[in-house]
């Protein structure tokens, strides 16, 4: 029974817990401008993280080590740093994206601008970060993400004509009015929202914070094969939402209110309402999970003890490293830089990142020596693999896709 | 590890892995391996594991590395020269980590930044469990 | 010597990738032209937005603050790619002509985005619906400017 | 000595040819006796090679590494690191003549280092 719970659990704390502000921001801006034809990239990046965090969080559970534990064993500490540095500066600007996020929810409830929120949010975030136990935190934000389901409603309530968004979905063509380069600048952008550095740090450091052993293998595999997914659908329901709803407005998107626009059109205020608490709970469970990353990552490369359950007096460098990360992103924000825009830049530069970081997930998961019988299957290894040649062609393609596109333009 | 003439790899197997104390608890990472100088025809023995800022910093390079030695000399009056050093012998098992048969508060050199950190600046952040300036309550 | 020929060649292909990649914004007609159609469409986005917002709101499906934060950022955003386009120099006597053309439809556009957010802020519910024929009529002028353009 | 300063430090053997840089470390447990009653472990001899990249991944076999041990991880990585860490030798600590900091001078035999498949 107890495991049986713990899945249910799991799957409810995933639907808010595995959708952000990138999803929320770029599942919106695609919607409208691309209509259907990018949902193959929210698609490409479920299979990448369900792939990657599977594999991240099983070696976690049987060998005890988390990702950037692995990083800096299999690639030396050079590379290691390197990575640490590219993987930590994203991740502070996930943070700082997410925050802002959080004012911006926050705005929009009470017409209070953003930036008066923004160090109340920071307080709020270092607060449960700082008190309140790792599972409690997960399931509150995660349940209360569940409100974001109500976008699957409104879309629902449209009614559209299911075949032509069937058509769009599987047979994706770019639009005439828009560039080859431009389409897949987005593509890059919808396919970094649903692979963020952070989502893995902190899947595998939390399979260690909640004691995972490789007994619990089903549930990991349950929050992994049921929660990600879901976290997709709620993005792909937003997606079809703005593109019904704004894309024949010619509307392009640039601010959060535009997010809960077609559910505010199609469902009325109580909708308007649910939909801003799941805009607040999962961009604030994301600036918990993506600052607890940035503490994970720079512990694990230096081998500091770690951990949000132990003592803050036990692992004085991991809390220290935690609030100067959540400090600086807050004033990130505070420098009034748009955080849509911040948003923009984290998700393209998400999945050029993440090579680096992955291969030495993908190897150890067929170390016998970490792993034992539970080694990747042949099959999780031609995917794996081919996972990975993807990740090197998106980060080969960002940056002269970002200069051609002059950002997006 | 009682196997004799068992072979191993040192930087495949040994260096950059986490270390635990006798109760699974994070000491830190192994950052470095110092071989005692063998005598003619002798072939090195392993003696310590090297681990902390100043034997990492070395290991990107060698001025860093002397630089943080000498910071640390500064800071910690009584420490011999070089880096802070574990036994060889306190390793009781090898594998994903590697398990030392001491407990992380033996280890002076482990603690001392967290302790340091604890006492002057945690224990002024409310909720911390720590009195100002003391151990924890 | 390699070396030193090595790093030029590396240097010479990142300009050109730079180079191509930002096409000098306003030196030719043809991107000026492609400029100010972009602007037209981005505060037609801002103006179609906007009449989302009142139409939810005659259903009485929106909240105050909403509204006020919505009619706002609309506001924004259409001032914004306005004052970024008429700050560029036109090259050309044509391209000044389409400036005065398009800056007369930015005027109409900006008013009824204003006149909006006013009433929007002071929760004048009558107001943010009596503004919805400025904002159509704009919103279609900026339309036809784009069609006519692009 | 330190085992940060061998590891990919230049090899080159008593003509002055480059034989690559130091990858890993050979270590028997066949030392003297420690107080905690185990061998210690003693330095063997080295992994040379040219590769820069995957020295640690895992794939390159060691002498004395139980087979089964080995990581087979999908299967074109693993073909790709081999193939990367072809030319690497094995270097007896007997054959190592000198140890400088920024280079390590070997006695190469006529026939050259065994080949370190």
């Amino acid at each position: 029974m107890k495991k049986a719970l713990q899945i249910a659990l799991g799957v409810l704390t995933a639907i808010g817990g595995f959708v952000d502000i990138g999803e929320l921001v770029t599942g919106s801006e695609v919607g409208a401008r691309f209509r259907m034809n990018l949902a193959w990239a929210t698609v490409l990046s479920l299979v990448g993280i369900v792939l990657f965090a599977e594999m991240a969080g099983r070696v976690a559970a049987v060998s005890q080590r988390p990702v950037f534990d692995l990083v800096r064993e299999r690639l030396g500490p050079r590379l290691a740093m390197v990575n640490l540095l590219a993987s930590l500066l994203i991740t502070l600007a996930t943070v700082a994206a997410e925050i802002g996020g959080v004012a911006l929810a926050l705005e929009l409830a009470t017409s209070i601008n953003y930036l008066a929120w923004v160090p109340v949010v920071g307080l709020l975030v270092w607060v449960v970060v700082w008190r309140v136990n790792f599972e409690v935190m997960e399931n509150v934000f995660g349940l209360l993400g569940l409100a974001l389901v109500v976008t699957a409603v409104a879309v629902w309530q449209l009614g559209p004509d299911w075949s032509s968004v069937a058509h769009q979905v599987l047979h994706p063509a770019k639009p005439a009015n828009e560039s080859m380069a431009s389409y897949f600048y987005y593509a890059i952008a919808m396919f970094g929202a649903g692979l963020m550095p952070y989502e893995v740090f902190f899947f595998s450091s939390g399979a260690i914070e909640e004691k995972w052993t490789s007994s619990d293998l089903a549930v990991e595999r349950g929050n992994v094969l049921v929660g990600f997914p879901l976290g997709a659908g709620v993005t792909l329901s937003i997606m079809l939402g703005a593109s019904l709803v704004l894309g024949p407005q010619h509307i392009s998107v640039s601010s959060l209110y535009q997010s809960a626009l077609p559910t505010t059109v199609v469902l009325g205020k109580w909708a308007l309402i649910v939909v801003i608490i799941g805009f607040f709970a999962c961009t604030f469970g994301a600036a918990l999970e993506t600052t607890l990353s940035c503490g994970y990552s720079v512990a694990q490369y230096f081998g500091w003890q770690w951990g949000k359950m132990t003592k803050p007096k036990d692992d004085a460098r991991f809390h220290i490293t935690l609030m100067a990360c959540l400090l600086a992103a807050t004033g990130l924000v505070l420098t009034t830089f748009d955080p849509v825009k911040i948003t923009e830049f984290v998700v393209v530069f998400s999945a050029a990142a993440l090579p680096l970081t992955y291969l030495p997930v993908l190897i150890v998961a067929n170390d016998p020596g970490y792993m034992g019988d539970k080694r990747n299957s042949p099959f999780s290894n031609a995917v794996g693999f081919a996972f990975l040649a993807v990740l090197i062609v998106v980060s080969v393609a960002t940056i002269p896709l970002m200069i051609i596109t002059k950002v997006g333009g | 590890m009682e196997d004799r003439g068992r072979s191993l790899w040192a930087a495949l197997e040994l260096l950059d892995r986490q270390l635990l104390d006798c109760d699974g608890t994070p000491v830190a990472k192994v950052d470095d391996l110092e071989f005692e100088e063998a005598e003619a025809e002798e072939l090195p023995v392993l003696t310590n594991i090297l681990f902390g800022q100043a034997a990492l910093g070395r290991r990107f390079n060698r001025r860093l590395g002397r630089g943080v030695e000498m910071l640390r000399r500064v800071m910690v009056p009584v420490a011999e020269p070089g880096p802070a050093r574990i036994p060889w012998g306190a390793v009781k098992a090898i594998g994903p980590h590697l398990t030392l048969s001491l407990a992380r508060s033996d280890i002076s050199d482990a603690t001392r930044v967290d302790d340091w950190l604890t006492r002057h600046v945690l224990s002024h952040i409310p909720g911390s469990g720590i009195k100002p300036g003391g151990e924890s309550q | 010597m390699r070396r030193v020929s090595r790093a030029a060649g590396v240097l010479a292909t990142a300009a050109v990738t730079l180079l191509v990649g930002c096409v000098p914004t306003a030196r030719t007609a043809g991107p000026y032209s492609a400029k100010a159609v972009r602007t037209a469409e981005a505060v037609h986005s801002a103006l179609a937005s906007d009449l989302l917002v009142v139409r939810s709101l005659r259903r009485h499906h929106t909240t105050a603050a909403y509204v006020s934060v919505a009619t706002s950022a609309a506001e924004d955003d259409g001032s914004a790619a306005a004052s970024t386009f008429l700050a560029i120099q036109p090259p050309d006597d044509q391209s000044e002509q389409l400036r005065d053309e398009l800056s007369d439809l930015l005027d109409a556009a900006e008013s009824a985005l204003g006149d909006t957010r006013i009433a929007g802020r002071r929760g004048d519910r009558g107001a943010v619906l009596a503004s919805v024929d400025a904002l159509t009529k704009a919103a279609a002028d900026l339309d036809h400017f784009a069609q006519a353009h692009s | 000595m330190r085992l940060g300063d061998v590891l990919e430090t230049p090899v080159l053997d008593q003509d002055g040819r480059s034989l690559g840089a130091v990858h890993d470390v050979h270590l028997v447990q066949d030392g003297p006796v420690l107080p905690s009653g185990m061998a210690a472990l003693r330095l063997h001899g080295l992994v040379v090679g040219k590769a820069a990249f995957g020295t640690r991944l895992g794939y390159a076999s060691r002498p004395g590494r139980a087979d089964e041990g080995e990581t087979r991880g999908p299967w074109p990585i693993r073909a790709i690191v081999r193939w990367l860490h072809r030319s690497a030798v094995y270097v007896p600590w007997t054959c190592v003549l000198s140890v400088a900091s920024d280079h390590i001078v070997v006695d190469a035999p006529p026939g050259g280092f065994t080949a370190q498949r």
